[in-house]
């Protein structure tokens, strides 16, 4: 697993819980690989959200006990799950009709930046010497109803990960809805960022120091 | 009389040749045709061009042909893994060469070579680098990039049940790529787990119709297992 | 709580509004919706445009919308049959628009919709007068014609089993047009021949998951029979 | 039913079971609503070959007896019709994929017009006051690995149907494998029209005269 160190706000499973909130109850849903499968931890008991697995599930349940397991029944992280009451299996070009034709209500996506009008970068970093891997990335951010990124605020050298203009290769341009970082959640909107909220302890100055892109506090 | 089952993986890889374009069912080891991977491998064929979804794992199917030295370019999604160390050796010294697509992207465009389009325009990767030496084109307002259909000389497939017709049914989330890529291909080998009865398969269940299908072998049970969580 | 059911034919074909478009499944008489068409006659709007395969016959669903004046334009592949007085009559009148689209590229152009592409180039028809207006492109020496994606305000499906998450089976070669129209549309709509509990529908097994269902009515067994032969 | 009136040669059953004769066993076929469903009574019960039907069918059968009647199991021409064991049923969308992908090994059209080059016209006369009707015939022309055409040699009035250039609308350039008439089957090639077999009693001479296109007779 990797360790990812939180210097200020939520922690990650809080951030999770935070996304979970943000779900509403019948809502179709994408975590991606990373940080975002958190969230599936974290979604209230008391409503009914589907996930959806690009290699062909919909209503992807927990991880399987011996007797459930199913060695060909994984998740886009390759992990073992399980198929909840209700759920199906379809191909994988189906599979990405869900994604890619506005079907899902939320995809939840890791991320290296966000800028100020909703472009995301979060497959490479652009490092030559690293192949480059997409995945379902470009397919998610493109074609859900909203997305959600999930990350840290700043990087471990404290430079802001959101930004005025992406640095990294873009995976899609205007396309994310709502960052959470662990300082905040703030909604992208067409005339710049809004703090929705800010983490215990975090002050507006804080938080505008720590960000590149300029914001709307709440 | 229409009998697509043939004896053995070597019969069913037989005709493979240097340089032929192979799509390789699976996502992860999840639906990877294994056994007829190792009779392409037995084969000795070289200069492959192998669509996956990745880019192998340990030292099986997929990984083994490219550690053997047999795949001249890769077309996948998602190369990288915990345990793709033959992909990135061979990336690495510059002997494989990798071309990579937007997963939905790879398998639509799988899809149009199945399907007998000429191409089409969709919005994933548009604005990105991925797009790179593409035709745009902007509609309603939003960026798209052409994609051409992508065909392969031959389809290797894992499935579950097969009869005599070569009518397929696939087993939970193996199911990914294999439909797609056996409408893909000039020539569609299928590895199954085992032959069953012409007339058990339900004809509302049949998800792949033989019509796609040329060569089937029963090989029993996958191999692989996933990563434990 | 995902629930899609809902109590009748009306509740299910609420907020439809003048000027809709509205895919309708259906080849020939069997798959077609007749009691959701029976609804939206009911509810009275006008000036809708029908995609269907047909162009109704006899008296009942698309062709009592059309006998009623309700339809301003129908595309469609085929109109005419034995019994398609009322498209004839509504057609030569000059009060119903036609906009004819080979099979094939009709049932593409709503997956396109249905799957966000742009558009997709195939070559039927690229070298007819349904081409005419529109790009055409020569591909691998093989002249192709542009086509847009179809989507539809309401898709009107009908389907065999239904559970609450809206997951569907279909009956035999009623399934034609209905799994895709209900990818293609912003809301969709089906008809049922009954309900069956959530884990009734094994996995594998069914063909529309409930993603692309918006609402389900249960009201039995088709009413409509084939010509004899 | 329509009647059609042969002057010469072969009966209308006569050309079904002429093409029936030339379609192997194994294949994957589809015959166009008209006279080519004659053919599927003519397919030789030593062969294995398989029909499809482009509302969703492959592997369809005969007509139903009453117990084995299923009003939603209907045809591309809208009659009843059974599943084989074996057969199955899909949607329309794939359906289309198997024609429109050159997955089908033989499509039997009608025509009105079959031109020396291939094309084909079966789908309009060209008048204003029909509506028009294309239903499948483009992409079972455009899309079979090989498309017999079957028609009747001459128009009632003795207008070739064989023609240099097709003065009704096109369905499709350059499709048409072979021809089967009432006078003779003749292979469509790169340098012209080939006649392979005359009807019993038509002389080489009686069908060239009959014939607008020019023929290379056997």
């Amino acid at each position: 697993m990797t360790q990812t160190h939180f210097v200020h706000g939520w922690s990650i499973d809080q951030v999770a819980a935070r996304i979970a909130q943000d779900i509403p109850d019948g809502s179709f849903v994408n975590l991606g690989i990373g940080q975002p499968t958190k969230v599936g931890d974290a979604l209230p008991a008391d409503r009914e959200i589907l996930l959806h697995s690009e290699n062909g599930i919909l209503g992807m349940g927990p991880t399987p006990t011996p007797d459930q397991f199913d060695p060909e029944l994984i998740n886009a992280g390759k992990m073992a799950v399980t198929l909840l009451t209700g759920g199906s299996y379809f191909h994988h070009t189906d599979s990405f009709m869900i994604m890619r034709g506005g079907h899902l209500d939320i995809s939840v996506l890791g991320a290296y930046e966000v800028s100020v009008n909703g472009d995301l970068a979060n497959w490479s970093t652009g490092d030559p010497t690293h192949p480059p891997a997409v995945g379902g990335a470009m397919d998610l951010a493109v074609g859900a109803k909203a997305v959600f990124a999930m990350l840290t605020h700043t990087t471990k050298d404290g430079r802001s990960k959101i930004v005025r203009e992406c640095s990294y290769p873009l995976t899609a341009s205007h396309v994310v809805d709502r960052i959470y970082t662990n300082l905040a959640v703030i909604a992208v909107q067409s005339d710049g960022l809004h703090v929705v909220e800010r983490a215990p302890g975090v002050s507006a100055e804080f938080l505008t120091a720590a960000t590149e892109a300029p914001l709307v506090q709440c | 009389m229409i009998d697509r089952r043939v004896a053995d993986v070597h019969e069913a890889v037989s005709g493979i040749t240097d340089g032929a374009v192979l799509l390789v069912g699976g996502f992860g080891n999840s639906g990877i045709p294994a056994y007829l991977c190792d009779a392409v491998l037995d084969l000795g064929v070289k200069d492959l061009t192998i669509v996956n979804n990745n880019g192998g794992s340990g030292e099986t199917d997929v990984a083994a042909l490219i550690r053997e030295n047999r795949v001249r370019k890769l077309i996948c999604s998602y190369p990288r893994a915990s345990n793709s160390h033959w992909f990135s050796r061979r990336w690495s010294e510059g002997t494989l060469e990798l071309e990579v697509i937007p997963q939905g992207t790879m398998s639509e465009r799988m899809r149009a070579a199945g399907a007998g389009l000429g191409g089409f325009f969709t919005p994933t990767g548009a604005d990105t680098e991925l797009a790179n030496g593409k035709e745009t084109r902007l509609i309603n307002g939003r960026l798209h990039v052409f994609e051409e259909p992508l065909p392969g000389d031959f389809a290797l497939v894992r499935a579950d049940l097969a009869d005599r017709w070569g009518n397929l049914t696939y087993h939970s989330a193996a199911r990914n790529f294999g439909p797609t890529m056996c409408t893909a291909a000039t020539t569609t080998i299928v590895e199954v787990r085992e032959f069953v009865e012409l007339g058990d398969l339900d004809p509302e269940h049949i998800i792949t119709p033989g019509i796609f299908v040329d060569r089937v072998v029963a090989v029993g049970a996958p191999t692989l297992m996933p990563k434990s969580a």
